[in-house]
């Protein structure tokens, strides 16, 4: 079973790879195949993880103290008035409050977790304290955060000590994006080690093995 | 000068097919490049080097498929290095997503080589268990309420080796392999609250977030990615050899090999920039002239 | 009518907004609004579960209308349905543990259910694989991006090049042995690109306060598809 | 990242992050006891929570000078707003598409509606929908996440009937896919090389995927426009897209497409809040250097 398993999981990850080369008959077995399966597989997640401990059990268990959880499973299939040319645009009182809900959370979240803490470690020493070097980094990242954002302004053309200081905010973009891009090579590099290191050992090794027992 | 715009429009499968190769070949041909070894590596290592057969460490593999080729190697290395030293190990794992069976099959992977060792006595396997921060904390309290059996259904108080470990406590470091946040959260969280030494071996996407704990003094030891996998690889093989006999085998994936294809791909992206650079500027020469 | 289909939805919008938001500013002993908070925390989670099954409906019509119609390529939609039905079947009757189906991990004895099963070698390695090309077309973006063409592409040229030659044992061999280049990725990715990613935080956060903000007074409203003229 | 890259958006990530619990803060550490004592103590402190004062009063300028732009613009002030390239192009990426024939393509992340950049994507989703409905171009948007899918069913529609062309729409303009991130790249890069759309928008939150839509997108010969605020994925949209929307370019790219004065106008109170944010840090700092880090600490969260 183990090595059927394998060899299955290997001819698709071939299947894939062979994209690479062009789109053909393989790949696109492949990608149907993989469309579907994952879709099925979030189907049995949603089932077995959100559903059923999130709603199915407490219902279950303790119906007068969770009966509300009704609240949310009739917005969900409120969804579902779409299909129903005359309640076509109920599915969006689901949508909104769904919507809603998350814009307020975004709302706060971004400002308190993330505004407030950049500010604050943007707010750095200027002495010399922690040596020239230490000076200098920190010059180098106030300057850069207050040149990013001029960038950002929409409100103002771009013209003169503000279209030059945005240049600079565009220069210190540039080579964030590619410090970036270099230091994340390193981990895709892995991924693909560490799938044909699987063809290798696990399917090309392993099938000499199991033939070698047989024999 | 054809050969600079064939260059410049170079059927990019032939770069697929290099990266390919850059990567299979060392897979099977190891090259083993020198690697140096960074301190909190070397640091993690000492560590485990001072320990006796009486001290535990506690291995949490909060990791899954997904980074398994950057977090195998670190884990395998430093099971060998506990099972060499015979330092008692107790493994969990955290990650809701395969993270128990990155455990399973590290164990199954380092244990061919220690046929002395024995579970239960020598070592303990938790399982996995869901609620990651709340179920750190209440391990602090009782490991026992929180797993009331090990991953091989045996009641932990009928585990040898459980039966003298119930907190952090009795357990002389913590070392997780992880890819998200579950790592910090033994930094910051479990650290801080119950003292308890922690070194985290992380993805190489995350490593710079570790080095501010490791600045802090949050955490005593590190390893980054591929590269602190093959150092700590390189650690231990260099002080047992029963573990350099291990690393030889054919078909066992270490990370001094990985590394091999990660120098040899980087290398390789290097070269293609260079000569798009140089047909680039060459073709901008041209183009002058001929405007002039 | 009119207030069914147009206004309230977006009073629906701003109450649901606002909920949140004070929960976060009152006190955490305001049991009441933190509790409802909570609990509305779980409803979005159901909610969000029922969605899939519109996505499936979508995926199962337009597929059975393929192969009925025989369309080009119509046997890939019969794959595509046929790893949908079995992948689902094997899933929601793990869920319901009937039979065999007895979960949908590991059985306790270490054996595989039948989903676990199709999720290890079918699933899981197609992700993988797919995740993995991305080690290909890293090369050739570089390859074909990676020009002087200007200042900022050569800064980003630079930046980039400096750093994939610091994380390899060969840039240090280049140096005699010298952790220099090590260094300066750190470096890089400590100082200028910090200030640069904490610039575009900042702004990015403002960004999408202020969006938040035109949502709940209703002014940007495309998500509901309701008419700009209504 | 890595997470956030791969599994987070895989399973449904804001929601499983809500499902986790949130980063510990100091209070949690120190435990249940000293948790009550300090309960006791705010109920007599009154309604608010007091270690979020630094927030309220940030969101509470924020909010008044957005509304207040808001109003300004409807009563009629002029406002200035820059050019933002990527968003002039798109005009030319739809009519290039028209000439040529070819569809147009529109992923709009991969994130629910959980998701802010998902709300800007959608809005912009409702420009190009409403040229593609002008210039009878046919329109391809897949989906990964089922709310997304929904929602952006209802602006393709309503765009459609704004431009009198209810006749051009039909339910499979907007379609669903899967939602495993790369089981949805594979489809969408399947699309990408057979049907070879004359114009991708790759505009919303996009994880590990980025590159691999961008460089097939590429390959194929298409006019690209990107944007996303998932700073980690901006380097692959920057180097394999004609155009691309960093960071808050994103989400006022609606505001700026619609040209509604009161959308503009929450712009440039973001503006200000931005000015503000930039001699806030350059005040601190100065402090700091005096000796006082009073402003520094008021913007610590707990």
């Amino acid at each position: 079973m183990n090595l059927l398993g394998i060899w299955i999981a290997s001819f698709l990850t071939l299947c894939i790879f062979s994209f690479l080369y062009k789109d053909n008959p393989f790949f696109r077995f492949a990608e149907s195949l993989f469309a579907g399966v994952s879709l099925g597989y979030y189907i049995g997640q949603e089932a077995d993880q959100t559903i059923r401990p999130n709603l199915i059990e407490p219902l279950r268990t303790n119906f007068a103290g969770n009966w509300d959880l009704l609240i949310p499973a009739l917005i969900g299939v409120n969804l579902y008035t779409r299909y129903i040319p005359k309640a076509n645009w109920w599915a969006r009182w689901s949508l909104a409050i769904y919507v809603g809900y998350y814009v307020g959370v975004n709302m706060v979240q971004k400002l308190h977790g993330e505004v407030l803490p950049q500010m604050q470690s943007t707010v750095v020493p200027l002495s010399l304290s922690a040596g020239p070097m230490g000076l200098l980094n920190n010059l180098i990242l106030i300057a850069g955060v207050l040149s990013v954002l001029i960038y950002f302004f929409f409100s103002l053309e771009h013209k003169g000590a503000v279209g030059l200081t945005s240049r600079v905010g565009i220069w210190f973009l540039m080579l964030g994006f590619g410090a970036a891009f270099g230091y994340t090579v390193m981990g895709r590099v892995s991924l693909l080690i560490g799938r044909l290191n699987y063809l290798i050992t696990q399917w090309a090794m392993g099938t000499v093995d199991a033939l070698g027992r047989l024999l | 000068m054809e050969w600079l715009n064939r260059l410049m429009a170079l059927d990019r499968r032939w770069i697929f097919l290099l990266v390919a190769i850059g990567t299979a070949l060392p897979i099977i041909f190891p090259i083993g490049f020198k690697v140096s070894v960074t301190p909190p590596a070397k640091a993690l290592f000492d560590r485990i080097e001072q320990m006796g057969p009486d001290d535990v460490v506690l291995l949490s593999f909060d990791y899954g498929p997904s980074t398994a080729p950057e977090n195998d190697p670190m884990a395998d290395a430093v099971l060998r290095h506990c099972f060499s030293k015979r330092v008692k190990v107790v493994l969990l794992s955290l990650f809701p997503i395969g993270g128990v069976t990155m455990a399973d099959q590290s164990l199954a992977r380092v244990l061919r080589d220690f046929p002395d060792i024995r579970r239960g006595i020598d070592y303990a396997h938790l399982g996995y268990k869901s609620g990651s921060q709340a179920t750190m904390k209440q391990m602090g309290e009782d490991i026992h309420r929180v797993f009331p059996t090990d991953r091989y259904g045996m009641a932990l108080s009928e585990v040898p080796l459980l039966q003298r470990v119930r907190t952090y406590d009795d357990m002389k470091l913590v070392v997780s392999f992880a890819t998200g946040i579950i790592g910090e959260w033994w930094a910051n969280l479990i650290n801080a609250q119950f003292h308890i030494p922690v070194a985290v071996g992380c993805t190489a996407v995350s490593a710079p977030k570790y080095y501010a704990y490791l600045q802090s003094g949050q955490m005593v030891g590190l390893l980054g990615g591929l590269k602190g996998a093959s150092e700590y690889e390189r650690l231990v093989i260099d002080r047992y050899p029963i573990v350099e006999a291990a690393y030889t085998r054919a078909g066992l994936y270490t990370a001094i090999k990985g590394m091999d294809a990660q120098t040899i791909i980087h290398t390789l992206i290097l070269l293609f920039i260079i000569m798009a650079n140089v047909a680039f500027f060459a073709g901008r020469g041209r183009a002058a002239q001929a405007k002039r | 009518m009119r207030f069914l289909r147009l206004q309230l939805p977006l009073l629906l919008t701003a109450l649901a907004g606002l909920i949140p938001i004070s929960a976060f500013f009152i006190s955490e002993n305001a049991t009441r609004v933190v509790w409802m908070k909570d609990r509305l925390e779980k409803y979005m989670i159901i909610i969000a579960s029922f969605a899939i099954l519109l996505g499936v409906v979508n995926v199962v019509q337009s597929n059975i209308r393929k192969i009925e119609r025989r369309q080009k390529g119509w046997p890939y939609g019969a794959f595509l349905l046929a790893g949908l039905l079995g992948m689902a079947f094997c899933g929601i009757m793990g869920a319901a543990r009937i039979g065999p189906f007895q979960g949908i991990g590991y059985t306790p004895d270490g054996g595989r259910t039948p989903f676990q099963y199709g999720a290890e070698f079918m699933f899981s390695p197609l992700q993988a694989t797919m995740f993995s090309l991305l080690a290909f077309f890293m090369a050739s973006a570089a390859f074909r991006a990676f020009r002087a063409r200007n200042v900022e592409a050569t800064i980003l040229l630079v930046a980039a090049g400096l750093v994939m030659l610091g994380r390899i044992p060969f840039g240090e061999m280049i140096l005699g042995g010298h952790p220099f280049l090590a260094r300066l990725t750190d470096w890089m990715m400590d100082w200028p690109n910090a200030a640069a990613q904490r610039g575009i935080m900042i702004g990015a956060a403002l960004g999408a306060a202020s969006l938040s903000l035109r949502v709940i007074v209703g002014i940007e409203r495309s998500f509901l598809g309701v008419e700009k003229s209504e | 990242m890595e997470t956030m890259g791969f599994l987070g958006p895989a399973r449904g990530g804001r929601r499983d992050q809500a499902r986790a619990a949130p980063v510990p803060s100091d209070r949690d550490v120190a435990g249940l006891t000293l948790k009550t004592a300090e309960a006791m103590q705010m109920e007599t402190m009154g309604f608010l929570n007091p270690d979020r004062l630094n927030a309220l009063v940030l969101f509470l300028f924020f909010c008044t000078l957005v509304l207040v732009f808001i109003s300004l613009a409807r009563r009629g002030g002029r406002l200035y707003i820059r050019k933002i390239a990527g968003l002039n192009a798109i005009d030319e990426a739809v009519g290039r598409a028209t000439e040529l024939g070819k569809k147009v393509l529109y992923p709009p992340g991969i994130m629910s509606l959980d998701e802010n950049q998902t709300i800007a994507s959608l809005a912009v989703l409702g420009h190009v929908a409403r040229m593609t409905a002008r210039y009878n171009t046919e329109l391809d948007v897949p989906n990964k996440d089922p709310l997304t899918f929904a929602a952006a069913r209802e602006t393709v529609k309503e765009a459609y009937m704004a431009e009198g062309r209810p006749d051009l729409y039909n339910d499979r303009l907007v379609h669903y896919v899967t939602y495993d991130q790369f089981a949805y790249t594979a489809s969408v890069t399947g699309i990408m090389v057979r049907e070879k759309p004359a114009a991708n928008f790759l505009i919303g939150s996009f994880y590990a995927e980025s590159l691999l839509l961008a460089e097939m997108g590429q390959s194929t010969g298409a006019i690209q426009i990107a944007g996303t605020a998932e700073i980690a994925q901006l380097p692959f949209f920057v180097c394999s897209c004609d155009y691309t929307l960093i960071g808050e370019e994103l989400y006022a790219a609606g505001a700026y497409l619609s040209r509604e004065p009161a959308q503009l106008g929450s712009i440039k109170g973001q503006d200000i809040t931005k000015a503000a944010v930039g001699v806030y840090i350059i005040t601190a700092t100065i402090l700091l250097l005096l000796g006082s880090g009073f402003l520094r600490r008021l913007l610590t969260i707990e």
